[in-house]
């Protein structure tokens, strides 16, 4: 069976190859100019006063495609809860506090407070600067698990109720949807970014809707992290299987 | 100069990519996968995404290798107290 | 050398979707499958960026730029590559949940090992 | 209204966020309420678009109206196609959830509307994936329902062969999810657009001297992700593992229409993206789909023959019907399309019901293993009747919906394929058939176990405890989905105006009327008796139709191993580029 398999790869493997080979070899070449599409998304998120053309492009133009992500985030932290939740057989143990050297601990609660400010710093400059709703929500959300390095779990716990970061993850996709809804609402399309002034170029307020957008999933992307990690931690510290069974 | 750089660093990325596959340890390979996923960064970056790259700083290099730590962890656990049983 | 630049960011990004096609294919870890899964899904973010790159051109952030002062790259493709990031974060997360619950149901996490499912 | 058009996304999400939003707080009974008229107000409104849909409608999401025919925004389309997938989509979840009423013994913890939301999410990301006119959105939305699934069919976390069917779900589907993303953004490289027109426009602008290599590789990478969905031969390996072991309600949507939906991405794709003079001459898609069409229904159609695990039996069915689906689509006449709609149409219904028919014996004895439930149903009197009228629907006896489809498809293709037809229709059928005499009737001798083989019992019921009567919901739900299936069959007209809808969205715009023909019928009722006779000679002369020696190492192939699934995968893509070379190089 092993050697079919081989074999299979072997041949499947060499024919994608090949075939992948031959169509880099006919794709225009790396750093041409030939950009239709990008070219018009700069215009239109020049024409809406918003300076970072990938958030526009996110939260503007191509907003549609940004709730499927989102709500494939939100399935996927929905599916995690299902799948680790603690099965009929199994047990939670309170984790021994554990050994953490001075010098670490130190390190974690001075990175800590850092780097939860940059995160949010990250979310807040979205439209303005590299950075906006997804990457400074993962940044939050990692920054605060440093506290297991630099407390233990036990605190990490207290400041981390999960069923709040649960509800706020549902909360943000809810706030995405009915930002989208009242476009339709006001006889538009939906998500349409035609209902608030889009400022002065370059400011924290500018683009329009593009800024509520992004703090929507900034929030959303923060909490499911946070959910998502602690159902890991949990698993790989709290929950026992009965011995046994 | 652009060039030779981008040039270097996708052949980093295609080096740790197979280091990454090849290394069939999973704890090890969330190690090669983190390195791997700054090294993607740095493309992104010197590929003028800034965007990308710091996303996948944050997700590749710290998120993805974490829950496998997690998850390895969770199993080599399961594997030991499942000893202690017997 | 320009005839080779204008090719091999491609190739480098078919290479590593092979490579870990193939680590998936022998993979004798679920653990390991998952992680080369995510070796793949590099590769679609090699591609779209490569795709979108203009020689000589800078980000398209025009915070500290004057637009319109000097090319940018594809814009679009940025966009894409973001969400298929995020897309690949929570795809490994929820595998690796099953992966675990594999791991209690079945005592292993070797492919070769599960035999419920067959015929 | 045609605003409206992307609110069936949007409605199924904001009921399943709610439902996550006050989880905690809210009793059972009002989150599964609320599961219900959500998604039954986006069945509503899917209706209504879908009686709205002529002309056909387009909506640019966010207001992005073309500038001189250029646009960055999204593109939805609301043609009848598009908008009748979304109803089919919205009915079957609104069915689905009916029957879960009251389903599961315990939800998770805190998490009450936890099911009830991620079903809401599934409904949600299909009618997206169904009137996605971006290629890009369309990527987004079959990676939205492909997770959705993955957690739904490793729901039952107590269940090792539901966990390991979810993964191998998960690994394959994720892989050719990836592959289809690599094809977009090759077709991206090359035209420099996302929405399918615009994509296939700038190829035909581009490819004055026809197909070349990108082209082709675009095409392979691109349709490798959605036959990985429909589950065409060698793709299909991780169907029977996963809709085997998913809870039931969910067993309906995946195999009533999420499979379904990846034949439906294949003719909407090569249709806008690679029917042009720049993409795939039509010789070539003709030659791949109808080959690995014509595989899939014969390996779906053996290899159904020889389950004894009853959920497995009909997910082999589903995957022998989609290769049924993929000829009719393959030949590329309005005919074949207008078919094809109809059968999917009346393909949901039947295999839905008799998905719930399964969940009702898994519910009720802990198994749907054939053998050892050998006789002991004969109480559920009401289940038989419909498990036997399913499996007459699913042979094509006339006037089902299924056999008015299969008649229309079978003119279509024409030929010595319509004993592909023929044949995988009954043995399918003649399975389904088998299992109604030997678990309802008891009839023949208790079958002896085989060596190579997944079986069905020991496994934990879905319900808390085994069930002692059966809810009304649960044999209400499939009696309704039956009638439904029939009456696709005999509303008069009703074919007619999907083959209008149809047509009207498709290629050339012909107008095809749809109507039983005696040809169809004398077929449909061949089918049948074919049927029944295998039935009849596996209950009474079981050795005379038991697995021959050419038959297990197609067995073996189905060895649950995710690293074989990969490297057919593999294979699958290259067969597929092997099957479309031609034209390529013919220009």
């Amino acid at each position: 069976m092993n050697r079919l398999r081989l074999w299979l790869l072997a041949v499947g493997g060499a024919g994608l190859a090949a075939l992948l080979v031959a169509a880099c070899l006919d794709l225009p070449g790396f750093g041409g100019r030939h950009h239709p599409y990008g070219d018009r998304a700069v215009q239109a998120s020049l024409a809406r006063h918003t300076a970072n053309t990938i958030s526009s492009v996110n939260f503007d133009q191509r907003a549609y495609d940004t709730l499927g992500e989102m709500s494939i985030l939100f399935a996927a932290v929905l599916g995690c809860v299902v799948l680790l939740r603690q099965a009929r057989d199994e047990h939670r143990a309170p984790p021994e506090p554990a050994e953490v050297a001075r010098p670490v601990r130190r390190y974690a609660l001075l990175v800590l407070p850092v780097a939860l400010v940059t995160g949010l710093y990250v979310v807040a400059h979205g439209q303005l600067s590299p950075g906006g709703g997804f990457q400074g929500g993962v940044v939050a959300a990692t920054a605060l698990h440093l506290l297991y390095l630099g407390a233990d779990y036990g605190a990490l716990e207290r400041v981390r109720p999960l069923g709040v970061y649960e509800t706020s993850d549902a909360v943000a996709v809810c706030a995405y949807l009915v930002l989208g809804l009242a476009s339709v609402l006001a006889g538009t399309a939906f998500l349409a970014n035609t209902l608030l002034p889009y400022g002065t170029f370059n400011t924290l307020s500018s683009g329009g809707a593009v800024p509520l957008l992004n703090a929507a999933v900034g929030m959303e992307v923060a909490s499911a992290v946070v959910v998502l990690l602690a159902h890991f931690l949990d698993q790989a510290v709290e929950i026992e299987e009965e011995h046994g069974s | 100069m652009a060039d030779a750089l981008i040039v270097v660093v996708l052949l980093l990325v295609a080096a740790s990519a197979t280091a990454a596959v090849a290394q069939r340890d999973p704890a090890r390979q969330a190690l090669v996968l983190s390195f791997l996923g700054t090294l993607l960064a740095a493309l992104f970056t010197v590929l003028q995404a800034p965007d990308v790259g710091l996303s996948q700083l944050a997700v590749g290099s710290a998120l993805t290798p974490l829950l496998i730590m997690l998850c390895v962890r969770k199993i080599r656990r399961r594997g030991r107290s499942k000893e202690d049983a017997r | 050398m320009s005839t080779v630049m204008h090719v091999l960011p491609y190739l480098v990004a078919a290479y590593v979707f092979l490579t870990g096609c193939y680590g998936l294919a022998t993979s004798r870890n679920l653990v390991h499958a998952v992680g080369c899964l995510a070796v793949c899904q590099c590769a679609t973010y090699v591609l779209l960026l490569a795709v979108g790159y203009r020689d000589g051109a800078t980000a398209p952030v025009f915070s500290d730029i004057a637009p319109g002062s000097r090319p940018v790259v594809d814009p679009v493709v940025q966009a894409l590559t973001l969400t298929d990031i995020v897309v690949g974060a929570t795809v490994t997360a929820l595998l690796l949940a099953l992966v675990l619950q594999i791991a209690k149901r079945h005592g292993t996490v070797d492919p070769d090992e599960l035999r419920e499912l067959r015929g | 209204m045609h605003h409206l058009i992307p609110l069936l996304v949007a409605v199924p999400l904001l009921g399943a966020a709610l439902l996550v939003a006050t989880g905690r707080f809210l009793p059972r009974i009002a989150a599964e309420i609320t599961g219900v008229v959500v998604s039954g107000g986006t069945a509503a409104l899917a209706v209504v678009l879908l009686l709205n849909s002529e002309p056909p409608m387009v909506e640019w999401v966010g207001g992005w109206l073309p500038v001189g025919g250029e646009s960055v925004g999204i593109l939805v389309v609301g043609d009848g196609p598009a908008l009748g997938m979304a109803t089919l989509v919205s009915l079957l979840t609104l069915s689905a959830l009916a029957y879960s009423w009251r389903y599961f013994d315990e939800p998770p913890t805190g998490h009450t509307g936890a099911f009830t939301a991620l079903m809401l999410v599934f409904q949600g990301a299909m009618c997206g994936f169904a009137i996605a006119g971006d290629l890009f959105n369309a990527f987004v939305f079959f990676e939205l329902m492909s997770v959705v699934a993955y957690a739904l069919t490793g729901y039952r976390i107590d269940e090792a062969k539901a966990v390991q069917g979810a993964l191998t779900f998960g690994v394959v589907n994720s892989l050719g999810a990836y592959a289809m993303l690599m094809g977009i953004a090759l077709l991206y490289a090359r035209t420099g657009e996302l929405a399918m027109t615009k994509i296939g426009r700038g190829l035909d602008a581009t490819g004055h001297s026809g197909p070349d290599a990108l082209v082709l590789a675009s095409f392979v990478l691109v349709l490798t992700g959605l036959l990985v969905k429909a589950a065409a031969v060698p793709f299909h390996f991780w169907l029977p593992d996963a809709h085997a072991v998913a809870p039931t309600p969910v067993c309906m949507l995946l195999s009533g229409v999420m499979v379904e939906l990846g034949a439906y991405g294949v003719w909407r794709v090569y249709g806008t993206v690679f029917a042009g003079p720049g993409g795939i001459p039509a010789a070539d898609l003709t030659r791949a789909l109808v080959t690995l069409g014509t595989l899939t229904a014969a390996v779906g159609a053996v290899m159904c023959w020889y389950q004894r695990h009853i959920k497995r039996l009909l997910a082999y069915s589903t995957v022998a019907h989609t290769g049924l689906f993929l000829v009719g689509l393959g030949v590329l006449t309005p005919e074949g399309d207008d078919g094809v709609a109809l059968y999917i149409i009346g393909h949901a219904g039947v295999k839905a019901a008799l998905f719930a028919c399964a969940g009702v014996l898994l519910d009720r004895f802990g198994s749907v293993d054939e053998h050892a439930l050998h006789g002991r149903a004969r109480r559920l009197r009401a289940t038989a009747v419909m498990f036997a009228v399913g499996a007459l629907g699913l042979a094509g006896l006339p006037p089902f919906g299924t056999a008015l489809g299969k008649a229309v498809t079978e003119e279509a293709v024409g030929g010595p394929l319509t004993v592909v037809f023929v044949a995988a229709s009954a043995i399918t059928a003649g399975a389904v058939l088998r299992v109604t005499a030997r678990v309802f009737l008891g009839l023949g001798p208790r079958p002896e176990d085989a060596e190579y083989e997944t079986s069905g019992s020991d496994e934990e019921p879905e319900t808390s405890g085994l069930l002692s009567r059966i809810p009304d919901t649960m044999t209400t739900v499939p009696a309704v989905l039956l009638a439904a299936a029939l009456a696709v069959g005999v509303v008069p007209g009703f074919g007619d105006l999907v083959a209008a809808s149809v047509n009207e969205a498709g290629s050339g715009g012909a107008h095809v009327s749809v109507h039983w023909t005696l040809h169809g019928v004398l077929l449909g009722v061949a089918s049948t008796v074919l049927a029944v006779a295998l039935a009849g000679l596996a209950v009474t002369r079981p050795a005379w139709v038991s697995a021959p020696g050419w038959a297990a190492p197609l067995r073996r192939l189905q060895s649950g191993h995710v690293g074989d699934y990969v490297a057919w995968l593999l294979m699958g893509a290259t067969v597929l580029g092997a099957l479309a070379l031609p034209g390529v190089l013919g220009s």
